[in-house]
């Protein structure tokens, strides 16, 4: 059962516990961020084109909306067919500083009912699933207090 | 110079689950199409396809799939793709053709046979396809970002699930009148509020299907329509195709984020209300003027925001605007008065043209029991992914 | 009233194999084009991307995706497929865009990431996709289809493979002059002797590989280039796109059969001459005007055929053209200035937009070490799977 | 060892031996033939349409132009990848009473060098492959008189 750990998309996330951040990437010529990063060109139609940094996103932030999937989504996602479908909450999540909406699953165990608009959560490392050789990490997103 | 094309025909295949070949129900749609025009196919001087990324080449080239079907006969032939705004595109492609004047007759054909189950992504491993990493990443179906559009709405505008439910009430008992839809019985808010969530808060009943279906369209310029007996025909008046404006701030399907804000202030207005004033500008018509609106009813949800995006009302009033009955038949602007994506279920290359066929029949006063009187002007609306959006205004 | 439109600008991503992603090579192509032009992407009031198959989502709305990695800025937007002909349909769309008067400039992008080896058509099991069937079936590469073209020639009209030889080596001496192809170096003919037979009688160097590339153009109203500066820029006088008759009595790319001739008459002209002559007939001149032609040259021998399908001689008689060297640099009607597919390799939906960049910079007079000298009028042409295939004349 | 034989395409070819022939149809409208078969809907632009019937194509029928593949194909053609690859001829055969071209492989053993435009060859059946459980069977070409 030694199965690697390894970020379900490369250069997303990095870090452990409460270094945790998402990654995006910023334009050096007008400041537009963005996430998923941008690596070849800036976004922004008024802008000649700057280098892209990478810089960590906020890692708190308040709830735009929340779903959950109460059927089992199609491949690409990655469930055992076998096991009882179990539904995954499904989180918006708005960052004050970057202006912008972030979508992610909730941490295991959170389902719709803890959530309201406006709560504050946070960014946290999780699994989304797990092969022979390998355990996929992603992103969850936490409540800050969980009532 | 008038902008105005006419629409010379208008024709369907039913929608359902047939378990046969979209090239099929493509052909039917387009003959009778033709029939519904009098025009012979030989006649077509261009043929425009709105493709379907299912089916392997002949989806890609749909328009070429069609021309072959019906008999090759030397059309110029486009095929275009543009997500749910692909039927859309395919009749704004059809009417600069026949603006620019290199045709006077263009025939347009979207047809589509569904998968089982959810839309999914093309096989393969491409972690530079949003669409793939949604599915991957999030398990992000299209019914999630309804369900999350929904949460939103009953936060910010205090919409209830009751709300949502009546949209489908309204839209079932217009869909029972058409032979063409695939669901065709009422349905109460009891029997959706009974039906199993699909993702929260929105219920099998509030998210439409997908379906098989075709639709087409023969048009032609003015001069052609008088020459052809038909001095007062349905015309459109407008076609928006717009994308979207950096910063794109709604969440728009298959995105994991909105663009930031952070250097750049958005737009005055949303992607969808851009998208419905583009076509007003170009209509020289604005919302009051409207008889009767279709509008994309991915979900109940969603019906009530296309009614703000549209000016139908102020923001967040929707519900309120559906409370009233002014959406409902008989009402001040029916919407949906086809029974909408609700009773037809969708089947993305035709539904943006289904719409526009909707609209054809309305305003020719041929639309049987689901006629709103004195029809004189409509609008169609949809979004898809990847910016896709679109606005068909039809006049009288 | 002109049906010309005018080419403000014109850019390309080298060819080649480069292991990135088709959004950044149309990304380059594009802002290479808006550069030339001198034209600001906010200016722009719609794009038109010509789709790759491949790349999933952000492939099949080409059109989109780069508007979307440009920077959304509001702009109309179309996504045509054609398979080789993407791209003059592409084109074509922009035009009749301009000419309805619906948009003054519009940007049009091309690109593509192929994959290794030879195409092949998208996983499943589709026995109703032809291109899927010829695989399944017959192991029929498009190769396989070249092969059987050229034996015909040999046997028909007494082509040799001499001939076909001198194809190769005549392009690839032009190529070798072009900064943008992926194969720059001269061949000789030993060299395409000694290389593997593929499909016979065609070797590995009389067939064009499969190559990342993109090509993109800024198109205008001629009023527009007026105001803007350019008061006698390239014209696009001509896009033809039209499909074959019944029936099509020529084996066609993916077909396992032409249509039976036995109860309708075939045709006067073959599909590839209906090409050209609707690009002759709109652009009102003849093959004798041409200063250049940028032809399909998916093999060597297909290049012979275009010299006869484009009427720059009779039909079999283009072997005898060739060794005049009537279309070699010099000669009376050069062919492939550019190096053609022979040096490229094909990017498939950037590669007919490729083409009219040629054209642009050989009627401009900035081809350079390339230049066909004087050149006034030019034509493109190309033909696709499934009855695509396109003409584009520009003069200047 | 004991395969099904399945068509590799249903209805577009059938009989034994002598009678074997490659099917297609015919529009009993305008007389239009079809290979690979319409069944739905008459090709002829000119044509209203009428019952499509399932018609034999000729035997036998010219060379209209040959080819080989040097190559393996990519799938969907099925090959042993493990076997070195053996060049299949590809024949466009030219029947006269239907004014079509036909393709199809000739039969194994025949070379490109074999063979010769206008030359006489007739459909015999074949098989394409072969997996666990089944011999997918074909149409192949023949000449009809082996010099
Ligand atoms: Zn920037
Ligand atoms: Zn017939």
């Amino acid at each position: 059962m030694s199965r690697t750990r390894t970020p379900v998309v490369a250069d997303w996330f990095s870090g452990e516990g409460e270094n945790f951040r998402l990654l995006g990437t910023q334009c050096g010529d007008c400041g537009a961020v963005f996430f998923p990063r941008e690596d070849a060109f800036c976004r922004n139609p008024g802008c000649t084109g700057g280098e892209l940094a990478e810089v960590p996103l906020s890692k708190r932030g308040r709830i735009w909306s929340y779903t959950d999937g109460r059927y089992r989504p199609p491949l690409p996602y990655v469930s055992d067919p076998d096991a009882a479908w179990e539904p995954y909450t499904l989180l918006a999540v708005e960052l004050e500083a970057e202006r912008m909406v972030v979508l992610g699953q909730a941490v295991p165990g959170v389902t719709t009912a803890d959530l309201e608009v406006g709560m504050e959560v946070e960014a946290v490392p999780g699994v989304l699933n797990e092969d022979a050789d390998t355990t996929w990490t992603t992103w969850h997103f936490k409540p800050v207090s969980t009532r | 110079m008038s902008r105005d094309v006419a629409v010379l025909g208008a024709g369907m295949h039913p929608w359902g689950k047939w378990g046969r070949s979209f090239i099929e129900y493509g052909t039917i749609a387009a003959r009778t199409a033709l029939e519904d025009a009098g025009v012979d196919w030989r006649d077509v001087q261009s043929i425009v396809g709105a493709d379907t990324v299912r089916g392997g080449y002949p989806g890609y080239v749909a328009g070429a799939t069609f021309a072959k079907a019906l008999g090759w006969q030397g059309a110029r032939v486009t095929s275009v793709y543009a997500a749910c705004a692909s039927g859309a595109q395919a009749i704004n492609t059809a009417r600069t053709q026949i603006l620019s004047g290199l045709a006077d007759v263009v025939l347009v054909v979207g047809a589509d046979a569904a998968p089982k189950g959810f839309f999914r992504p093309a096989g393969g491993d491409r972690q530079d396809d949003p669409d793939w990493l949604r599915f991957r990443v999030l398990g992000a179906t299209n019914p999630a970002y309804f369900g999350l559009y929904a949460r939103r709405r009953m936060a910010v505008h205090g919409d209830t699930l009751e709300d949502f439910a009546q949209v489908k009430v309204k839209n079932a008992a217009s869909g029972a009148l058409n032979p063409y839809a695939r669901y065709r019985k009422t349905v109460t808010a009891d029997e959706v509020a009974a039906s199993a969530v699909v993702a929260d808060p929105l219920r099998l009943l509030d998210i439409c299907a997908t379906s098989d279906g075709a639709a087409a369209l023969v048009l032609s310029s003015m001069d052609f329509a008088r020459r052809h007996g038909q001095p007062d025909p349905v015309r459109i008046r407008a076609v928006s195709t717009v994308t979207p404006q950096f910063p794109q701030t709604v969440l728009d399907l298959p995105d994991i984020a909105t663009d930031s804000a952070a250097a750049v202030e958005p737009p005055g207005r949303t992607f969808r209300a851009s998208i419905a004033h583009a076509a007003y500008e170009e209509a020289g018509i604005g919302p009051e003027e409207l008889s009767l609106a279709e509008v994309y009813d991915l979900s109940t949800a969603l019906e009530l925001q296309w009614y703000e995006d549209l000016g139908l009302c102020a923001a967040g009033e929707g519900a309120k605007l559906l409370r009233e009955g002014a959406t409902s038949p008989g009402g001040r602007v029916p919407v949906n008065s086809s029974g909408g994506l609700a009773s037809f279920g969708e089947a993305v290359p035709a539904q943006a043209i289904a719409q526009v066929c909707e609209l054809a029949w309305q305003l020719r006063g041929t639309a049987g029991e689901r006629q709103v009187a004195g029809a004189r002007a409509g609008i169609t609306a949809n979004q898809g992914l990847f910016g896709h959006g679109s606005a068909v205004v039809a006049v009288r």
